[in-house]
C-alpha cells in the first residue's frame, strides 16, 4: 500500500503544522498556487508505521551479508552516524562565518591531509559529491592543465573496456573521445592496445586498479611511462581503492588524479543510492586546477580558499562544499581505524576474497581468472552452468536472496560471460563467508537438479521476480489519484 | 583492529585454504617497487569513546546561533520521526536497489517521492534525486542542449543564485555550451521580461526561471515562460519546493507550463549540516522523460501479478549506455530523500502550506520592523517569499559580526556577488522565529548600525 | 541463532574497548575473577547485524495495529525520544547538585502540576517506576494515615474481582488481608457485597474505572460514600485513566489517592516491558505521607523536597528520583497535547472502542456487556464459538498475528469466559478498526470452515505455536557453552 | 487534535455506526455530577517545534560538567550502536512479550541478557530484570524471607548504599520484616567479619553483602558468605556490574557461593539522566529460582520443533496467582535491558575487563595525586574499585561549589549520609576520565581549598 493510499482528505498531523499565518497578503494573487497539492494527508502515527515496515522490506549491510563487487559493502560504524549528526554540527549555516565552524573545519583539514597521505598526493578537495562527480573533476583538471599549456589538440581519453560505465560517460561530459582499449587473457589491460592508442592526441587515461575484474594490473608502471611520455596524464579511479589502502598509493603508481570513493573505502553509508563523496586528490602539477572551496590552516585558524586563492580552479561543483556530512562521517571512520587500522583494511579485504575464491573454486564454480591473486573482489563466471542447466547468472543471484544473502554484482563487467562479481569486504567474518559457500553450494546442486526452481527464484522476498520490460513499456513513474476518492 | 572480526585462528584456516603462508602473500603481483604504504599523517586509532570526546568538543566550539541567514539552505523545524527512521540501519546501510526484489522499501519510497515531487513542481514526472540543486540546475541545461538540437546556448538571469551559475558554468563549459547571462531590474530585483527583447535575436535552448529568486523576489514567471516557449526554448524553472507550497508550480507557468524544474530539495527535512549532503530534485514533462538524468524508479508486476517497483529507463544510464548516456551521473542522494520523502508524510499539504505561509509572514513581519530602523531600506520593491535584501547604513561586514558576538547571524554579505547593491545584506526569517527572535535581531541591528 | 553462537573466542570489538590499563594492582588477588566471563566475542558489525535483525521479529506500535485491551497502545511521539535524549539531560548525574539541573527540573515541577489538575489531587510525586509500584506506594500511604491517626485495626483491603492482580498482590506486599467482591451482571462491582465486605477493619477500596470490564462504575459516587462512611480510603488504580483523560477527575469522584500509569495514558514507550512510570496523586489528607523525592518550586528555584520537607514520608522507593527519563517523554507529550488535546484523548479513544464494538457485534461477534457503552475498551466473549467450533480465544488471537495484527489482551479479565479484552486507543484510524473487523468475520468464518486450520495458528509468525508447558517443565534459562567449542 | 487522525467525515460514519449523535454522548453512563474536566494548569498545546525548541533551551541551561560523582550511578562511554538499535521501533514501542510468537525479538534478546547476567554474577539463573538497584535488594530481601520461613528479619551492613537501605526499609516494613544494620570498621571502610559476632546468637533470613561497597571499598565477601551460611541464612550479593569484570563474582563467594545477587544495571550502557530510568538486575542459585519474583524468559520449542523463546514460572506471577504472588511486579525495565544487552555484546569480555580496569587504575592514578594536596586524606585503607572517600580541610559543600564553578562536580558531599566522617566526600574515576581531565580535577581542588 502506498502513504497516498492511507490517506484521507482533512487528515492533519497538528504536531507538525504551526498556526496559520496572519500575514499572506505579500504574494501577489497571480503567483499563488492554484493547482492541489498531492501529499498524502496521513497521521503522524501512519507515516511513522508506514515508513519503518517500509524499512523492513530492504536488504542492507545491517541485516545481510551483501557481497556485491565494486561496492565495499562494509560495516558503516554507528558512531560515525551519531557523531556526524551532533546538534551543532546540524545546525550550522553553510554561509555562517568560518569563525563559528573551526570545530568543523578542523575535522575537514585533517580528513584533508590523511587523504593526501593515503593516496599520496599533493592537494585534495573534498566537496565532489560522488564518484561520478569526482571523475568529471579530475578529467576536467586533466584538460584545464592541457588548456593552461596551449596543448589544445588532445581530444582523446583512453579507458579499458572494463571500466565502469562512468569512465567514458564522464570522458564525454568533458567533451573528449573515449578510446576503449582492450583487456588480455590474464585480466590486464592489453600493452600493445596501450601503445597503439596512444599518441599527440591523448589526453590522458582512466584506470581502476585494482581493475573491476578483480586483479591488479602488473604494469601500471609501465603504463603510466607509456601515457606520461605521449604527454597524457593518469586519472586514478578510486572505486577499489580499498583493495589497496595502505599498500601502495596512487601517487607511487603515476597517477596524477584521484578521486576516492568515500562511501566505499571510507564506509559512509551507502543510503539506498546516496550520497556518496568523493574527494579528489592531485599530484603538483593540477594544484593550481583544483575545485573550490578546500580548506587552509593559517596559525591554527582554518578558512576556505575560494577562487581568489587559487585564479585556475575549475571552479565551484556543488552549491556550498560538498556533502559536509558524509565526510564528517568519513573523518571519525578514519581516526577509528588509524593508521594500523587502515594498513589492515586491505589485508582483511584481500584475505576474505582470496579465502571465499578458493572455496567457491573447490565448490564447483568456475573461477574467471584462477591464475590470479583476487584482489578485494573476484570474478565467477557461470558461462557452462547456464549451458548445461539453462539456469543464469541473474537465476543464481535471485536464488541467493532466498538464502538469506544480497546478490553479487551480476554481469559487470561486460567482458565476462554469466559473471558474478564477488566482493566480501573486510569486515565479513570466516564463518559468514564459510555460510555463502554452503549456500552457494546448495544452488549449484538446485540447478543441475531442479533448474525450473531455481529459475523461478525468488520466493521468500516481499515479491516474486518483477517485470522489468513492462514497467519500461508502460511507465508509471507516479501514483495518480484515482477518479473516485478511495 | 577495528571492525575486522579474524582471529589469529581464522587467518591460519583462510591462508591455508588459499594456499598462502601470510597475509602479505596475497599481494604478491604487485610490483615491491610500488609497495610501501607508511602513513605518516593518520594518526593512532582512537577508541569510540575517544573520538567521541573530540567530536562533542569540537560540535561545542561551533556553538549555536540564531541564524538568519538562507541563500539556498534554510532552517526549518525538523520532525523527529524523520531521521529516526531514516537512520535505521535498512535505509541507511542499503545500496542502490539494482537488485530490486530485495529493495522494495528503498524503491516505493522513492516512486512516492517522485509523485510527491510531480505534484509539488506540477510537472508529470520526477527523477529519484541529483547531488544538490546547482548541480542539478547544470544536468537541466545539458538536458535542454540535447533535445533542442541546434543551439548550445542557455539562457541565465542574473538573479539566479551566483554560485548556481558558477556550477552550471564549470559543468558545461568542456561541452561548448555557452551561458549568457541576463541582468536584472535595480528597482524591482527581478529579472524583467522587456529585458529579453535584447535576445530576441538569437537562439536558445533554454531559459532558467529562479522562483522565487537569490534576492528572495518573485519572478514574473508567467510572461518569462511564454517567451522561452516563444523562442523555442526550454523553460526551465529553479524553484524553493518549499515555497511552491503557496506558489504556483513551474507546471503551471505561463500558457504551456515550464518544461523542467529543478532545485535544492534541502528545505524539505534536511538538516543545514555546513552544506550537505543536501539533494538536488529535477523534474519534467512526460515528452522529456528520456532525456532526465538520473535513476528512475516504474511501478510494474511481479510474476504472481502483485504490484511491485523497479528501476527503469536504465538504458539512458552510464551503467549501460556508457558514452552515449544521458549524464555520468550514478549515485543520487537516496537517503536524504528518504528523509525528504518522510518530511512531506508527516507534514502533509496544510503543514506544508502553514510552514511556507509563516515563514512568509515572518519575513514580513521583519521587514516591517527593520524599516523602522533609521538607514536599513528595503533595497527592491519585488514581492518576497521568506528571504530580501536590506541596505545597511554602514560596513555590512563590521555590522555582521557585531551581531555574530551577540549569537545572531544576521544574513549574508552581498558584497562578493552583487557589489553595486553597496552594503547589502540577504535576510531569511522562517516558520522557526519567534516574535522574540524578530524582536532580538532588530534590537540587535538597531545597536549594531549605531555603534 | 543466539549472539553466542556467532561468537568465537578471541574475537573482539577494538573500538569499544579502551587500551589495558597499566595500574591493576590495587585489588587483592584473592577477591579477582576466577572464572571465565560468558560475554559473546563478536564483532561491532555482527552485534548490530544481530540485534537488528531480532527487532525485526517483534511486533510493536510502529508496526502493527495492537489492540490490547488494558495497556493503551497508543503512538509514541518520537519527538518525546529524542528531546528526552538530548545530550545533556542524558549526562545528567542524578546527585549533581540541583542548580545544575533547573531546565530539568522545570520540567519535572510543570509535570507534577499538569498531573494534580488533570487528576484533580492535592499533590503528585513522580518516584514510582510502574504501576505496581505506584500501588504499593499508594496503599503504604493509606497504611502510614491509618497508622497516624492510631486507627491500627483496619487489616484489610477490599478489591473487586475484575481486578488487576496487581492490586490483591499489592495489598498483601503491604501487609493487608484482600477481601474480594463480585460483579454483578452489568459489568459494575456488586453493592450488597460490598456493603457486606465494608467495616471497622477496613483499610481501603482499590478500584479501577473505567473497569477492567471496559465499563464506567456508574455507583463510584455512592462506593466512595460507603467506604468513607466506614473509614477507609478509596485507591484509584489509573490503568485505565486514558478512557476519562480531561472528562472525569478521580479526585472529583472521591478518591484519596491514584498511580497514573505513564506509559498508557501519558504515551511513553512499553519498551518490551518497560521501562513504566507511574506517578502517585494523594488527596489533602495524604500529603504529609507523600513518597520523597517530590520538587518544589522556590521563587522561580526549583529544588527536591526530601524527608527533612516532608518528615512523615512513606520514604524512598527508589535509588534516585524514579524513571526521569521516562518522566521528561510524558513531560514532552503532554506539552503536545496541550489541554485541549487532554481532553480529545478520551472523546477518541471512546469513540473508537464504541465503534469498534459495535462493528464487531454487526459480524456476528458476542459482545460481554452488550447494554453498556464501552469505556475505552470492551470485552468480546467466544463462548458459543469455542462450543459450536471448539476454536479458543487463545486460537483467535493467535490466527490475528497471521492477519497482521497484534492480539487483543485474552483470558482477562478471569471472570468472563473465553474472552478478548479489546483496546483500540485514539491514535488508530477507522480505515485500520475497519481492516481489523474484516479480518476478524475471515476468522469467524474459518472458525466454521476450517475449525482445526484456525487452531494450528500461527503459521506467519517467525515460530509457530510454542510449548509453554515444556519451557516450564524443562527450564532452559540461560544458554550454556557447549562441552565442545561450536 | 494532536495524534489523533478522525476526519469530520470518519466522525460522523462512526456516530452513525454506533447509534449516538454526538462522541459527548458515548460518556452518558457517568453521573454529570462527575463530569468537568477544566483543565487550569495544562498550558495550550505546542507544536513539534516549539516544544523542541523549549526542551533544547533547558537541555542547555543545565549544561555540561566534568563529573567526577559516582554514588551508585557511573559514567562509561556508550557504543553509539547500543541506543541506535534500542530505540528501533520495534523494540521501543512494542509491549510485553505475552504473546511469544509476535516476540521473539524481545524474548530472544531477554534470554540472552539472563544468560549475560548468569554468567556476570556466577549464578545459574537470572530474571529478566528489575525496576532499580533498590528496589531489586528490597525484592531479595522478600524472597530470603519467605524461603526461609523462620526468620523475618535482614542483616544490612552500614556500608550499603545509604538510599538502598531506607529504599529496603520502606518496602519491607508493611510486612513486618526488620532491617539490622551492622557497623562498619572506621580504619578500612568494611565490615568485618568480627563484626557480625555481635549478631551470633540471633537467627536471620539474610546478611546483605555489598561489592564494592558504597564507600567504593572491596568487602571481605568470602568470611561473610561463609558466616550467612553457617547462621542457615541467604547471602545476598548486591554488586556492581562492572566491577565484576574483574572481580570474583557472588556465585564463587566463600565455600559455596551467595545465593541472590542483584545491583544497579546502569553501569552497563546506560544513560546517567538524572537517575532513571535505569534496570535492577537480580541473579539467584538454581533451587530458588521458583521464589524469584519478575519476569523469567525460557528457551522451548514451537509446534514444528523450531527453538524459541516464551514467558515461563508465570505461575508465580500476579496476574496469575494474584494475592498468593511471588511479588506485586509486573513491568520490568525491558528497553533498559535491551539497550544492556547490546552494550555487553559490544564489549564482550575483553572489553567489559578493560573499561573495569581503566576504572580502577585512573581512580588509583587520581588518589596518588590528591595525596599530594596538604590537607587531602584518603580516609580508609581498604582497597577500592573505582570510587573512594576522601577527607578535605575545609567543608565539602563550599569546596565543591568551587568546583562547579570551573564545571568540575567533584563528588558527592557524605555530611548527610556519614556525619561522622567529617568534611569527606566519595569520589569516583570511571574509564571516560583522560589524564588531563585527572590533571584538571586536582589542579582546581588545589585552588579550591586554598581559597
Amino acid at each position: 500500500m502506498l502513504i497516498f493510499e492511507h490517506a484521507r482528505p482533512g487528515r492533519r498531523n497538528y504536531s507538525q503544522s504551526p498556526a496559520a499565518a496572519t500575514k499572506t497578503d505579500g504574494i501577489p494573487q497571480s503567483l499563488l498556487r492554484k493547482v492541489p497539492l498531492l501529499l498524502p494527508e496521513v497521521s503522524e502515527m501512519d507515516a511513522v508505521r508506514h515508513y519503518t515496515r517500509l524499512s523492513q522490506k530492504n536488504f542492507s549491510i545491517d541485516t545481510q551479508f551483501y557481497p556485491l563487487g565494486s561496492c565495499t559493502m562494509k560495516y558503516n560504524p554507528r558512531a560515525c552516524n551519531s557523531l556526524a549528526m551532533l546538534p551543532q554540527f546540524l545546525a550550522r549555516h553553510p554561509r555562517a562565518p568560518e569563525s563559528t565552524g573551526q570545530g568543523f573545519l578542523a575535522c575537514m583539514y585533517e580528513l584533508q591531509e590523511i587523504l593526501k597521505d593515503v593516496t599520496g598526493m599533493a592537494g585534495v578537495s573534498l566537496t565532489p559529491m560522488a564518484g561520478a562527480q569526482g571523475e568529471l573533476i579530475g578529467i576536467a583538471m586533466i584538460r584545464a592543465y592541457h588548456e593552461s599549456r596551449g596543448d589544445t589538440a588532445r581530444n582523446e581519453i583512453i579507458v579499458p573496456d572494463a571500466a565502469h560505465g562512468t569512465n567514458p560517460a564522464t570522458a564525454v561530459m568533458c567533451g573528449y573521445k573515449v578510446v576503449e582499449i582492450a583487456t588480455d587473457k590474464e585480466g590486464d589491460v592489453d600493452m600493445d592496445a596501450l601503445k597503439a592508442a596512444v599518441g599527440p592526441q591523448t589526453a590522458g587515461l582512466m584506470l581502476t586498479n585494482p581493475s573491476t575484474l578483480g586483479v591488479f594490473e602488473k604494469n601500471v608502471a609501465e603504463m603510466s611511462r607509456i601515457v606520461h611520455q605521449a604527454g597524457g596524464l593518469l586519472y586514478y579511479d578510486g572505486a577499489n581503492l580499498n583493495a589497496i589502502l595502505g599498500k601502495v598509493k596512487p601517487g607511487d603508481m603515476g597517477f596524477d588524479v584521484i578521486h576516492i570513493n568515500l562511501h566505499k573505502t571510507f564506509s559512509t553509508p551507502h543510503g539506498g543510492g546516496g550520497p556518496g563523496s568523493a574527494p579528489v586528490g592531485v599530484a603538483e602539477r593540477l594544484l593550481p586546477f583544483m575545485p573550490v572551496p578546500v580548506v587552509a590552516s593559517e596559525s591554527g585558524i582554518y578558512r576556505w580558499l575560494t577562487e581568489k586563492d587559487i585564479p585556475q580552479s575549475i571552479g565551484r561543483l556543488s552549491a556550498h562544499m560538498g556533502n559536509a556530512g558524509v565526510l564528517l562521517r568519513a573523518y571519525v571512520y578514519v581516526r577509528l581505524l588509524g593508521a594500523e587500522g587502515m594498513h589492515r583494511v586491505a589485508d582483511f579485504a584481500a584475505l576474505n576474497a582470496n579465502y571465499l575464491m578458493a572455496e567457491l573454486g573447490k565448490a564447483g564454480f568456475e573461477i574467471a581468472y584462477p591464475t590470479r591473486r583476487a584482489s578485494h573482489e573476484f570474478i565467477v563466471t557461470l558461462k557452462e552452468l547456464k549451458e548445461k542447466t539453462g539456469v543464469t547468472a541473474m537465476n543464481v543471484a535471485k536464488r541467493l536472496l532466498d538464502k538469506g544473502y544480497h546478490a553479487p554484482t551480476t554481469y559487470f563487467p561486460l567482458l565476462v560471460p554469466e559473471c558474478l562479481l564477488i566482493e566480501p569486504a573486510e569486515t565479513e567474518s570466516k564463518e559468514t563467508l564459510d555460510a555463502f559457500v554452503v549456500s552457494m553450494k546448495e544452488i549449484l546442486e538446485e540447478a543441475h537438479t531442479q533448474p525450473d526452481m531455481v529459475k523461478g527464484a525468488p520466493y521468500s522476498t516481499p515479491v516474486r521476480k518483477l517485470d522489468d520490460v513492462k514497467a519500461a513499456r508502460e511507465l508509471d513513474l507516479a501514483w495518480k489519484q484515482p477518479e473516485e476518492p478511495v | 583492529m577495528p571492525f575486522i572480526p579474524h582471529t589469529e585462528e581464522d587467518i591460519q584456516a583462510m591462508l591455508a585454504s588459499i594456499g598462502a603462508k601470510t597475509i602479505d602473500d596475497l599481494f604478491d603481483e604487485i610490483p615491491p617497487a610500488l609497495k610501501g604504504g607508511s602513513l605518516k599523517q593518520v594518526p593512532p586509532a582512537l577508541s569510540e569513546m575517544e573520538i567521541s570526546r573530540l567530536m562533542l568538543e569540537r560540535a561545542e566550539t561551533d556553538g549555536r546561533y540564531l541564524n538568519f541567514i538562507g541563500a539556498g539552505a534554510y532552517e526549518h523545524h525538523i520532525p523527529a520521526a524523520v531521521w529516526q527512521i531514516t537512520t535505521r540501519g535498512e535505509f541507511y546501510s542499503s545500496y542502490t536497489p539494482y537488485q530490486a526484489e530485495a529493495s522494495q522499501g528503498t524503491l516505493q519510497l522513492l516512486y512516492e517521492y517522485q509523485t510527491m515531487m510531480a505534484s509539488l513542481t506540477g510537472m508529470d514526472v520526477s527523477n529519484a534525486s541529483m547531488y544538490d540543486g546547482a548541480s542539478a540546475l547544470a544536468e537541466a541545461a545539458l538536458m535542454a542542449v540535447r533535445s533542442h538540437k541546434s543551439s548550445r546556448r542557455i539562457l541565465m538571469p542574473a538573479t539566479v543564485h551566483p554560485i548556481y551559475r558558477s556550477v552550471v558554468r564549470a559543468i558545461v563549459k568542456n561541452q561548448g555550451i555557452d551561458v549568457v547571462e541576463i541582468p536584472y531590474c535595480r528597482e524591482s530585483g527581478q529579472t524583467l521580461p522587456e529585458s529579453l527583447d535584447a535576445f530576441d535575436k538569437e537562439e536558445f535552448a533554454a531559459l532558467v526561471i529562479p522562483q522565487p529568486n537569490f534576492f528572495g523576489v518573485l519572478e514574473q514567471v508567467d510572461a518569462l515562460t511564454d517567451w522561452a516557449h516563444h523562442k523555442n526554448a526550454l523553460a526551465i524553472g529553479v524553484v524553493n519546493p518549499m515555497a511552491l507550497a503557496l506558489l504556483n508550480p513551474p507546471g503551471e507557468w505561463g500558457a504551456k507550463g515550464a518544461d523542467v524544474a529543478v532545485g535544492e530539495g534541502q528545505p524539505l527535512g534536511i538538516p543545514l549540516s555546513s552544506g550537505g549532503p543536501y539533494f538536488g530534485f529535477m523534474a519534467c514533462k512526460q515528452a522529456l522523460v528520456r532525456q532526465m538524468p538520473g535513476r528512475i524508479i516504474g511501478r510494474t508486476t511481479d510474476q504472481d501479478g502483485k504490484p511491485g517497483f523497479v528501476l527503469t529507463l536504465q538504458a539512458r544510464e552510464q551503467h549501460i549506455r556508457r558514452s552515449k548516456a544521458t549524464s555520468n551521473i550514478c549515485t543520487n542522494q537516496g537517503l536524504m530523500v528518504t528523509a525528504a520523502t518522510i518530511y512531506m508524510a508527516l507534514t502533509g499539504p496544510e503543514g506544508l502550506r502553514r510552514i511556507a505561509s509563516q515563514s512568509h509572514a515572518n519575513t514580513l513581519t521583519l521587514l516591517e520592523k527593520l524599516e523602522g530602523l533609521k538607514g536599513v531600506k528595503r533595497i527592491f520593491n519585488g514581492s518576497v517569499f521568506h528571504e530580501m535584501v536590506i541596505s545597511l547604513p554602514g560596513p555590512a561586514g563590521d555590522i555582521l559580526r557585531t551581531l555574530k558576538s551577540q549569537q545572531i547571524l544576521g544574513g549574508l554579505n552581498l558584497e562578493d556577488y552583487y557589489p553595486e547593491l553597496g552594503s547589502a545584506i540577504l535576510v531569511c526569517a522562517t516558520e522557526t522565529k519567534t516574535p522574540a527572535d524578530l524582536e532580538n535581531y532588530v534590537g540587535y541591528l538597531g545597536q549594531a548600525i549605531t555603534a
